[in-house]
């Protein structure tokens, strides 16, 4: 019986503490530094136009193959105004498939591809690809302070 | 006013009330088990989610009613009545009050113990007419195990008729004024209370709905508001089972204050009231005690019915009988009985 | 007696795919005589996913994604393993800084995971709270996981030569902080359960297995050692910084639920022991060694076990050159310790199957794979 | 007297009679609510998403019978108790040594069943 007794002690004690439940859609936990929601194209702003250039090594390294991208001549090039030959056309990120996995960043040559916070792609809506302006968005949210969160105090 | 008119009312405002109480225990179960696991419960519908369980009342009322298929019609329909009807009968005889009553049956306790156990028909109905494997076990595990306790939980109750030397609860609640009887009857009431939680069938004797291998055990196929009469009847067997103990042992209404036992309204209602500040106290540590405690095997379970509290029962019967015989100093006895089975059961755990 | 003589047809029942109680989507036919087990007949293979033959045309760092869904309560082992042996295929070694992070990261899953295993196997036995308490603890820890790797269960972390990316700042501190609160909740775990009359009786004597036939079954891990046998890659084989750690293996000797359960909970209060000592050894320093540009290893094959929350986790590894692997296979401890699963449940009762199942704490991705 | 029992025990049918209505009226409000849109995969009983081995039409094992068994003489034996209870003083010791025999009668019995190992699920 004191075994007994001992397990309706702690039930009773944790009955006065504090719920640690968090009601995800009106309070959500802060995210961690790192934390790896779905990737996002990066912006140059300098010459107003992404950084990827379409040249399809995350492509061919996603193990999900959520990735699709085609790659254009660069128009700004032939201004004089960038100095990227290439830039890419269309890049279409199945947020269904993709895993998070953070492959496509650590592949890129051109730094032009990070994983944001956005992990709450769920709508109501069946177009779960992401363009590159949605993608160009997430980074932007990313890169406006959030980046320099502290480690986060867990509960 | 024919006498049968007045039942009829009185009768139809039980009803109310047991629907209306089940719907709150419902609730209340969620947040004490919630709170017991540090979570929130339900918070969604209405302030601190208080409308949840009329929501799910409406949300039982319209879904689709399914039945296998191959299931034996007639018994798989007419089981949610004989689960549900037998034990609202049981609250004819309740009192809540000296004068809040439908009626103050003469043979109060016998009727009690009588009603108690029908409920098991259906519940092997249930498990019977599902043609369903886990279905039956469950319905069988019923059986075995609301017909085992069934035994202990009469007996327990005899001391408390032998002290009194009445049936009918309103005087045995009113007879419990300076002491209740769980000070003359610990060994009855801890008895009671085991074998009560088993023929609830609630937590560590939930058996026969197992859901970690059973997964619902006789309602496995039930569904819509065919399954809410089970439920329905599951917690109105909780109202009721904690209101009996409250009778027989915790004194009624009228321990430890004033007997409350005029006619005054204002005096009915605290009755009432305090009443069920009891009732809901006893029903708060069954809840306190799911959230803590894993489930017995069905072995165990019949084991320890018919060689430790059936045994124990009888052994409360003779000296309490002795007691009432011979002087009431051998009620002392009683209290040493009581520590042995607590022992008992704590060696045998060890023992193992 | 007159009982037994009796003749009663046997009633087959399927437990699981769809069960609550089966971990995943394991399926096992009983067949059973009233509530008493005859026979046991496992059924896997429902969440196969051909990760040895997805993993041939992956290179060698994507192999590790698959690994974290294989046994995904414990990513972090899997991944220990797999680096090991693509470091000793590559000849290259981890910078001090990485194995002590690859540790404790290690140790810290293997709480995560019993965590996991504590929960489940209270819910098998009926009991509510207990896997709240231990998805309370697991929050704390998966935290931690979040803030170092980004992700809480497919952390796809460990690198040949090192790590992805350096422990973030606090994090020493902060660690100290969640171990000191997951010992708090580890003891109030125990209190819940491991005294408790009626788990007691429901595991003491249940799904019991000799140290023989434990061995001939290939079972490794907590069932192993509850069966008395004190075996531990981490000791026997010492792999990264173990042979530099003290810790203690823990060691129970009947072999049943309870022993296993007992073993575990103490394996937990032996990983804080080993990630206090971590913490307080870790050097500064890079977290990568040096390592080529392109990870193109000699042909060759290596064979390398490590100790998983689950038993002994074994990855062999050839490579033929080029970019991808030749063959990837997969030593999973929970495939050989669910065939035991058969042994165990003689003469169990159907609701003991439920809670033997829970005692092997099986990880359906890994049995599968 | 007659007059009073009447009393109180047309309220136990009553009782029995409103309950039984008041399910019924649920379900069949239940009944006129609900959808229904009856099709072969929700027929089938539920067997962990298999197809069900064999029928649930078997045999079951003896000992809940002996059980039963069990109950049966001593739910007859509390039926006993009861009027026993009610008017032990005014018997006095004599009641309590003829309810002594009695009761030790069924222990024996039980002792009996259980030296047998009719209370043993092996």
């Amino acid at each position: 019986m004191l075994g007994l007794i001992k397990g309706m002690i702690i039930t009773w004690k944790s009955n006065w503490r504090k719920p640690v439940t968090v009601q995800y859609p009106d309070e959500s936990l802060p995210l961690a530094p790192g934390y790896f929601g779905f990737p996002g194209l990066i912006y140059d702003h300098e010459v107003d136009e992404p950084f990827c250039v379409g040249c399809q090594v995350c492509a061919r390294y996603c193990p999900t193959d959520a990735i699709f991208v085609t790659m254009k001549d660069n128009p700004k090039f032939k201004e004089g105004t960038s100095k990227r030959r290439k830039i890419v056309d269309s890049f279409e990120l199945n947020i269904s498939r993709c895993i998070s996995c953070n492959i496509c960043v650590e592949v890129c040559n051109f730094d032009a591809i990070e994983m944001t916070d956005t992990f709450e792609a769920a709508g109501y809506h069946p177009d779960v690809v992401a363009g590159i302006p949605a993608l160009i968005e997430m980074s932007e949210k990313q890169r406006k302070g959030v980046l320099a969160r502290p480690l986060k105090e867990t509960r | 006013m024919p006498a049968w008119i007045d039942a009829a009312i009185r009768v139809a405002i039980m009803l109310f009330f047991v629907f209306n109480i089940v719907m709150v225990l419902i609730y209340m179960e969620r947040k004490v088990l919630a709170h017991i696991q540090q979570r929130l419960g339900p918070m969604r519908t209405g302030f601190h989610g208080i409308l949840q369980s009329p929501a799910d009342a409406i949300k039982l009322m319209v879904k689709e009613d399914l039945a296998p298929s191959s299931a034996d019609k007639w018994v798989f329909r007419s089981a949610p009545y004989l689960v549900f009807v037998p034990i609202f009968m049981m609250f004819v005889a309740i009192p809540f009050s000296s004068s809040v009553v439908i009626r103050h049956l003469d043979m109060g306790l016998f009727y009690l113990v009588a009603f108690s156990s029908l409920s098991i028909v259906g519940m092997l109905m249930a498990g019977w007419g599902s043609d369903n494997k886990y279905a039956l076990l469950g319905g069988v595990r019923a059986a075995a195990q609301l017909i085992s306790y069934e035994l202990p939980l009469g007996i327990s109750i005899l001391g408390v008729a032998l002290l009194t030397q009445s049936l009918r609860l309103g005087d045995i609640a009113s007879a419990q004024y300076p002491l209740p009887f769980i000070f003359a009857q610990p060994l009855g009431f801890v008895i009671f209370i085991t074998a009560s939680l088993a023929e609830m069938s609630r937590t560590p004797f939930d058996i026969p709905v197992a859901e970690s291998e059973l997964v619902g055990g006789p309602l496995v196929e039930y569904s819509g508001m065919r399954w809410a009469v089970f439920f329905l009847a599951e917690y109105a067997n909780l109202v009721a089972t904690s209101a009996i103990a409250v009778l027989i042992f915790l004194g009624g209404w009228s321990w430890p204050f004033y007997a409350l036992e005029g006619v005054g309204w204002l005096m009915q209602i605290l009755a009432v009231a305090w009443f069920f500040t009891k009732v809901f106290a006893l029903i708060f540590v069954v809840f306190w005690l799911r959230g803590t405690l894993p489930r017995l095997r069905i072995d165990q379970l019949m084991t320890f019915a018919w060689k430790l509290l059936i045994p124990f029962s009888f052994v409360n019967l003779l000296l309490t009988a002795a007691a009432v015989i011979y002087g009431t100093a051998i009620l002392a006895l009683v209290w040493v009985a009581t520590a042995c089975l607590g022992y008992t059961v704590y060696a045998y755990a060890r023992s193992r | 007696m007159a009982l037994d003589r009796l003749q009663t047809v046997d009633m087959t029942i399927n437990m699981g795919p769809q069960h609550p109680s089966t971990h995943g989507v394991f399926r096992m036919v009983l067949r059973v005589d009233g509530e008493r087990i005859l026979d046991c007949e496992p059924y896997i293979g429902y969440l196969h996913r051909g990760f040895e033959k997805l993993s041939e045309n992956e290179n060698y760092h994507t192999v590790l994604i698959h690994l974290d869904r294989t046994d995904y309560l414990a990513g972090f082992c899997n991944e220990m393993a797999y680096i090991i042996a693509l470091e000793k295929l590559l000849g290259v070694v981890p910078s001090e800084r990485a194995e002590y992070i690859r540790v404790i990261m290690c140790e810290l899953n293997r709480i995560a995971s019993h965590m996991m295993f504590y929960g489940a196997l209270g819910a098998d036995a009926g009991a509510l709270t207990p896997f709240l308490y231990a998805f309370r603890e697991r929050e704390r820890l998966q935290g931690l996981f979040e803030a170092v790797s980004g992700a809480r269960m497919m952390f796809f972390y460990f690198r040949a030569g090192g790590v992805r990316i350096d422990l973030p700042d606090g994090f020493i501190r902060e660690c100290r902080r969640v171990l000191d609160a997951v010992k708090f909740g580890i003891d109030e775990c125990d209190k819940l359960l491991t005294n408790n009359e009626v788990f007691i009786s429901r595991t003491k004597g249940i799904g019991a297995i000799s140290a023989a036939a434990a061995i001939d079954y290939g079972c490794s891990g907590p069932i192993l050692r509850a069966c008395g046998v004190k075996e531990d890659v981490r000791r026997s084989e010492p792999y990264s910084i173990y042979d530099r750690l003290d810790f203690d293996i823990p060691v129970a000797y009947s072999g049943d639920t309870y022993d296993r359960y007992v073993v575990r909970m103490e394996e937990m209060r032996q990983s804080i022991r080993i990630v206090e000592q971590c913490l307080d050894q870790i050097p500064d320093g890079p977290f990568m060694g040096k390592v080529p540009r392109f990870i193109r290893p000699e042909p060759g094959e290596v064979y390398v076990r490590t100790e998983n929350p689950r038993g002994d986790y074994g990855i062999y590894l050839i490579s033929r050159g080029g970019d991808y692997p030749y063959r990837v296979k997969l030593r999973s401890p929970c495939f050989c310790n669910l065939m035991a699963l058969r042994e165990m449940l003689k003469d169990c009762y159907i609701a003991d199957s439920v809670m033997v199942l829970g005692s092997l704490d099986i990880v359906l991705g890994e049995v599968d794979r | 007297m007659p007059n009073e029992y009447i009393f109180d025990y047309s309220a136990v049918l009553i009782a029995a009679v409103l309950a039984f209505g008041t399910i019924f009226l649920l379900l069949f409000l239940s009944g006129l609510l609900a959808p229904r849109q009856p099709s072969r995969a929700k027929g089938t009983v539920y067997e962990c998403g298999m197809l069900p081995i064999g029928s649930y039409w078997s045999q079951y094992h003896v000992r809940y019978y002996l059980f039963a068994i069990l109950f049966m003489i001593f739910d007859v034996e509390i039926v006993f108790l009861f009027p026993w209870a009610v008017v032990l003083k005014e018997l006095g010791s004599f009641a309590f040594n003829e309810m002594l025999v009695f009761v030790s009668i069924l222990l024996v019995g039980l002792l009996y069943a259980w030296k047998k190992g009719v209370l043993e699920w092996k």
